[in-house]
């Protein structure tokens, strides 16, 4: 498809639906906005597009098939996100209007089953990570640390440490959010790097701890895909000066059932259900963060939580939660999701939960022989060993010997269907990728997907001008990047386009002239 | 007998003969040398408490929505309940675009191949910029509250001032979120509202408005359905003395009344859940930010920002506007945090504006001012009832006062639930000044029957 | 105040600019001038006698839901409702396929332009192919009914002779259909079935097959539930006559029990609802044909049959084969006729068909030959209630006798009615040799409690 | 996608969904089957693909991206058909629980929301039609056609005359199941070809008739799309001679409302609901064709009917009909695409319905007018008229100036994503198309479409190649025809594609080897 911008498609007078009138007795004589000040009124109407419906769920439909979602392809180049199968069961349930069509605020009585739905899940997640509590707030992974280290810096106010205890520690192989989040919380951050091994450094964590250490705040197996045998070492030491430590486990999908952070000495973790839980992504949400804590923290936990009442045989929404941080989320958490969650677990139980990280393991350390057999990719550190439930791999052999990148090798591998991620930044690791196959994809695909990757590969290096100039078969061609960073180029909606340019991208005035 | 191992329709390998051929491409023996790298003392050996799963699809659909049976939705009840989440109407188009899978499914995709998933989105900023008359909109945040309290960092950062006034008419709940999220680092003052009108005190914040103010922040229509007139007034004074102002909005009202950017709003915020999302018990939200296209507003946006680019062959191109900000490139050094947050009720609510055109956001807008008009006229007329604020515009919502029932607002509540009616929002507790009063919602989707309804059952009840 | 016009979201150009615009193009200045050719006197003047438009989605949607809402479903009560029309688990994904925009709406277009529709339906064909043992399957009829009555005429034009003779255990409203389906051309005799065993008299058979017939047509499992096990002897007495084995199958028992190609069929028919399709208060049919890859049968076939076919670039080519048979081709020198039928369902069909796969179908057939079993056993033993063809195997379906109770069935089912509980089908009427019958129905939906639920409510009705 | 035939994508052993096991009760000590005799069980599992379950979803996403569906296109190519918008409201209405998880048995008053659907859409029929009673059980319109013509059979033995009656008169441009459904009914038929302005020859017409006339299936406009302004003149004459007259009113969008079947002398009349009234078409059906009939046929009409009781104020099936041919379909009717015509009579009312009627007027016309203006393209017969709801075109001059045929404008016109048919058989308008714009599309549409046809009829002059070789940018390739009507090579499942090739179409045997 050649689809316009909404706004070409506009028609004065042409209408998308109609709104429900209010019956005659409501109307006013008048024709005004009643008893809104004039200076209220809006004066003109807002400049939105004006199309019938069918022309409007066109353009939507073409739009749609221009992407390539999960269900498409085989979304496995998306490293640390696990780009798992989301039953579409689950979408059904959560389409149920006994759920879409409930109010927040409608009565406790009214809403039993969802609010059982939710005290499930909370004891399955519990099961899972044998932690105390959890709340089901956060809309997202990155949210759910931001809920973390707010839950640290209440913990470290509480102890009247604010202005003693104010550093966090990290891994720079951990989500880039851990450390963000935390400095926004008034924490400064400590970033470890990996020794030769690919797992954090002991020795810097040693180094790094002290009466100011707030909290470790660490993932494993981290996105390289190597598991920390030391980790309760790690989660001692900080014990050790009175620290805490929290698991980002967004991505559990390796280790899910196999082990737990309550073993491995972590007082605070975090699951991503639009990971490891199936819930879709969304094109970038709704997803969903669950925060998981031990006894001692429950009482930092947002409100409201959700409990049962033995006298009742009720369920309720718990505000008693005495040191919470308050609120970080409007009401309750992001119902469809967490409902998504709680089927997949039921669907699955224990056995089939244990299977999913198995079969991840299996998949992805199959898929990583085989592209190591590739020339010009390796997988740094830690040679020799199997890895977890993905693996970061780095093209740098190929760019020396080809000049070919990790990104000419993304913007090809979309000409034949497949979705390939770098990784996230700093490159730590050179010219990288990323690949996490999950349990959801056949022997089959993984094999078509290293077609593709040993095809492309091989491009490289017999004809590597095809290579840099993909995508060929996209939607659109090469993109000036210039038009993006430019404060002066840059247009961030059609309104403002319109104000810097006319036709296709002739600047409006002449800059500096 | 022997149990067959359960293939799982999620789990393709996990058919012992694959798993047999994979293994051996691997070199083990034993799925269990893929994680012998885990301590043994840290290995889960024991089962996990779940309880037996619902291996088919039937089971499964049959468990869940007979555990949702016992929920009482809105369309069986007849819902007046407002206070931050609303019962609007959704077209079928809306989910039926969001439910495709290739939007659902879609993740982080570059614009060459995730062509679709950019210019929807980028439509979608298009749509709302036009709406709120703002020239930047972001990729949004989780919900309104947390867009809202980013808006505040923004406004601190930008005046490198730490301390904003918030009006104590806003949504508590959504006040309790600023406050988490600005602590530490920007100090937060509730600024009590005018008892008279529901509305801002203009004396107060006169005094309050100083050189140490990043910015006020108010909501309008406040949490009590009150409109503030009042705008351009505070927004003098704040620019006065070198501040911003930060206005959260109803987006669904500004088919009728002004944006406030033409009441001098530097930063605009809200929630996109009115335009075209389930209620989901709240659980549907997203956050939306607005400001002018000038390099100090653009360059503190923690969200991902959209913007449209040429290519090689003129068609449009999209991609991600200044990434230098954002976490995912600088980690603690960037701006806030950013994560998946709510990309496609943005898209939603993209296909809910598209679908409304300009008559169509003003028919709702203006219905919405006729119905609550007409509820709270209708309402107030009953014996014992007495109108809050009567003297103040709202929009979609009212409060009502019962202090003359001899009722409290609980006991109304459970009475009308009795008729199947989901009545009012008790702020007894949370707003004692206003004594025994309940916080009414109407929007388009209520006829004058429905309304009538609910006078009639409000009338016996507390009678 | 004059009503300004309703422009409509479903029709863009009732904007009165743009057709005062379109018609300066076509040279008109009235949009009635285009009708000018009907004759005044034919032209309608009145308004139709319509109910007021409800021009909103959402009151369309509040009207339609709420009358609906008067409906309660096989999902509230428990239902052991059989008779042709089946509840038995629909995939999720099923339909998710079915609603695909780009299945639903799409129609007759060509294969280069909708290669998927054509690979989907003839993977469909595929698959029951495979379930059928039948190497060629059509593109699905109306329902199982007229695919029945057209390949009774199929049998007739490929024996040129016009008589058939149908087992009187089949579908009575099949039956009917059948006949007016035959009826001129064809004769159609009902035989009448064993009493004793439900299932085919072999001696009235053999009386009465000779040359003159085209066709013995029987259903397995037949209207009672009761499984045909003479098939053999049936297709050897009626191929040493010169004729036709013609079976109706359900396809959904094919994973436990043989299909009719095994024991001789030589056209077999059905319907698709089981597979995937919802019950619709019996409105989603699909009706399939499976014979052998000969030339006599292919050409008789009046549905479109799809194949694959080579392409200049080595890919899947599919397309219509022969035809040049269909009445689109020939109108009435054509076999029969065809038109616009069911082939989203048979698409749905395939997919029902691709997740169950050989292990689904075989797991699917079993239980439900255990729940009937059961449900029979536990049934039988209520005090009053007695098994009608006790000594015949039954798949799904069987038959109980109420005689002893002193009540006639209508009153059982208005009780069981009372427990919330649709109880069986009546057969007093239509089968007074059965005295008073019920026909009862389970499916794999149904669990063991579900069927004891059923036992107790009946023992109490009926004590 | 390039996506392989599903059996391809097979792997033993896998599982797309689980079916619910039989409770421990209710299984029997045994694995075999009961009191099934052996020579019933099935030896062989049936060869079924076994696949995951989102291996399965991602094939048929796929195939459905390989079409183009009227959401998709701008759908007026397919004249006749009526493809305009079905509105996705009336597919979630239809989706309801308390529709689609009905039973046909179930007590009556437990479906009267159903019922009463059915008995209001039959009072909507009838004001629209002018008839006395609906059938709404056909499954589509030449369905709709044979049963009309089974109740004209029923009426003529009814008489007496069976084998005095046994003609029924048509015309060439209606569908060609009046000819083909009628033929079945025993009746001998004759066909009436137009006169120079395209309307069928009147003179033919009273030629043809006689005491043997039982009845005229006749449509109004044909499909040309010029309406008989003598119709009444028509309907007249045969019942002069004491027949019927049925009306094919399977596309009633130019005259919906603005004139009748009734006061046209008609005695029976039919609907598709998937056209007219906006049912979508499902890739062929299922669809709805609603049979109207004078009070004198209405005892004729299959069983059951849905009539209401005034007594017990109950909706209730009918089965008093006294001279029912019996039934056609099982059960009532296709309630799901009745649903959907209902909900759309119901959004559009009186002045909505006479709207689409007018626009598809309007549409038509004004595309009339462009198209005659493309050097190459014709609209035979009635020149200097205007049109009614479409058009049938011809391309012969075009043909003989270039070579180039409707089917190659037909594959070229593809690659523009745009959907054109040629027409019905047999082709009485040499090279003909039909263009039927419904009154979905907006102008900037038809201007659209108008563009491509003209850009390719402009190509047929200049560069006929491309259009011969056409489809380019389809997901395959010219298709071998041979293979479709050779007996030796046809293969109409993959089981007798096994059976015949081996690999890619390699014969697995020599012919007359």
């Amino acid at each position: 498809w050649d689809e316009p911008i909404i706004y070409e498609l506009s028609r004065k007078g042409e209408r998308g639906i109609l709104v429900p009138e209010a019956d005659q007795v409501m109307q006013s004589p008048d024709e005004g906005l009643g008893d809104i000040p004039e200076g209220l009124h809006r004066k003109e109407p807002p400049n939105l597009p004006e199309m019938g419906q069918m022309r409007v769920l066109k353009h939507y439909l073409r739009l749609s098939q221009e992407n390539l979602g999960a269900d498409l392809n085989i979304d496995i180049g998306q490293g640390t996100c696990t780009m798992k199968y989301s039953p579409k069961i689950n979408d059904q349930l959560a389409a149920n209007p006994k759920v879409s069509e409930l109010h927040p605020c409608q009565p406790e009585e009214t809403a039993q089953g969802l609010l059982k739905m939710m005290y499930e899940t909370e004891q399955y997640l519990k099961a899972i990570s044998g932690m105390d509590r959890f709340s089901l707030h956060p809309g997202g992974g990155s949210h759910a640390i931001f809920t973390i280290a707010s839950i640290v810096r209440a913990w470290v106010d509480s102890r009247g440490e604010s202005d003693k205890r104010d550093e966090i520690i990290t891994t720079i192989f951990s989500h880039p959010s851990n450390a963000a989040a935390s400095k926004l919380k008034g924490f400064k951050i400590i970033t470890i790097y990996p020794g030769p091994d690919g797992r954090p450094d002991i020795e810097a964590l040693k180094a790094a701890v002290s009466e100011r250490t707030a909290a470790l705040f660490i993932t494993n197996p981290e996105d390289i895909g190597i598991y920390n045998s030391r980790i309760k070492e790690f989660t001692d030491i900080v014990h050790s000066v009175g620290g805490l430590c929290s698991y980002d486990q967004a991505n559990l999908n390796g280790i899910l059932g196999l082990t737990r952070a309550r073993e491995a000495g972590f007082d605070l973790c975090f699951y991503n259900l639009h990971k490891t839980f199936s819930s879709p992504h969304g094109c970038g949400g709704p997803g969903g963060g669950v925060v998981g804590v031990t006894e001692e923290l429950a009482k930092f936990l947002p409100v409201p939580l959700v409990s049962f009442d033995e006298g009742s045989g009720r369920y309720f929404l718990d505000y008693d939660v005495p040191c919470t941080i308050g609120k970080v989320k409007d009401f309750y958490g992001v119902i469809p999701v967490i409902l998504r969650a709680y089927a997949w677990i039921r669907s699955l139980g224990d056995e089939g939960l244990k299977e999913v990280a198995r079969v991840a393991l299996l998949n992805n350390n199959y898929v990583f022989k085989e592209i190591l057999k590739i020339k010009g990719a390796s997988a740094p550190y830690a040679e020799g060993e199997l890895r977890m439930e993905q693996v970061r791999y780095s093209w740098e052999k190929l760019t020396k010997d080809t000049g070919v990148t990790t990104t000419d090798i993304q913007n090809r591998m979309f000409d034949f269907g497949v979705h390939y991620w770098t990784s996230h930044e700093p490159w730590i690791v050179p010219e990288p990728f990323t690949i996490e196959p999950t349990e959801s994809y056949s022997k089959d695909e993984l094999d078509e997907f290293l077609a593709i990757l040993r095809h492309v590969a091989n491009e490289a290096y017999t004809n590597p001008e095809i290579v840099k100039t993909a995508p060929h078969r996209s939607v659109i061609h090469h993109i000036d990047h210039d038009y993006l960073d430019d404060p002066k180029k840059w247009a961030i909606t059609w309104r403002a386009y319109k104000k810097k340019y006319t036709g296709y991208f002739e600047p409006k005035e002449r800059k500096d002239g | 007998m022997e149990k067959r191992k359960v293939v799982h329709p999620y789990i393709p390998n996990s058919v012992p003969e694959v798993q047999k051929e994979m293994m051996e491409a691997i070199g083990i023996n034993d799925i269990e040398e893929l994680y012998k790298c885990i301590p043994d003392e840290l290995k889960f050996k024991g089962p996990l408490n779940l309880p037996k799963p619902l291996l088919s699809e039937w089971e499964l659909k049959r468990h869940v929505d007979g555990m949702m049976q016992e929920n009482a939705s809105c369309l069986e009840y007849l819902s007046f309940l407002g206070g931050g989440c609303y019962q609007h109407y959704v077209p079928a188009i809306c989910d039926e675009v969001n439910r495709r899978s290739e939007f659902l499914t879609a993740y982080a995709g570059e614009p060459y191949e995730d062509h679709g998933r950019f210019q929807a989105l980028f439509e979608y900023a298009s749509m709302m910029a036009e709406l709120l008359e703002m020239d930047v909109v972001n990729v949004p945040t989780y919900d309104g509250s947390q867009a809202a309290a980013t808006s505040l960092r923004m406004a601190s950062r930008i005046t490198k001032r730490d301390k904003v006034l918030v009006l104590g008419n806003s949504n508590p709940d959504r006040l309790r979120i600023i406050k988490n999220y600005c602590h530490p680092g920007v100090e937060v003052e509730v600024l009590p509202f005018d008892l008279e009108t529901g509305t801002a005190n203009l004396d107060l914040l006169k005094q309050k408005v100083d050189e140490n103010v990043a910015a006020v922040y108010f909501e309008n229509p406040s949490f009590f359905g009150t409109v503030e007139a009042k705008g351009q007034e505070i927004a003098d004074l704040v620019h006065d003395a070198g501040g911003l102002l930060v206005v959260f909005v109803e987006p669904n009202s500004l088919g009728v009344l002004a944006p406030p950017s033409r009441y001098g709003a530097d930063i605009v915020c809200g929630d996109l859940q009115s335009l075209g999302l389930h209620m989901y018990y709240g659980g549907a939200r997203a956050g939306f930010i607005a400001t002018p296209d000038e390099e100090r507003f653009v360059m503190e946006y923690p969200s991902r920002l959209f913007g449209i680019a040429p290519t090689s062959h003129k068609e449009w191109g999209f991609g991600d506007v200044a990434w230098e900000r954002t976490s995912f490139a600088k980690r603690e050094n960037a701006k806030e945090f950013v994560g998946t947050a709510a990309a496609l009720w943005a898209i939603t609510a993209g296909v809910y504006l598209a679908l409304m055109g300009p008559q169509g956001m003003e028919d709702l807008g203006k219905g919405i001012l006729q119905r609550t008009r007409y509820a709270r006229k209708l309402l107030s007329e009953i014996p014992g009832v007495k109108p809050v604020f009567p003297q103040t515009p709202a929009y979609r919502e009212f409060v009502l006062n019962f202090d003359d029932t001899g009722m409290d607002v609980e006991e109304i509540n459970q009475r009308l639930l009795e008729e199947k009616i989901f009545g009012c929002i008790d702020l007894s507790k949370r707003f004692p000044s206003l004594g025994f009063s309940g916080l009414f919602c109407v929007t388009e989707i209520h006829s004058a029957g429905d309304i009538e309804r609910l006078a009639k059952a409000l009338a016996k009840v507390i009678s």
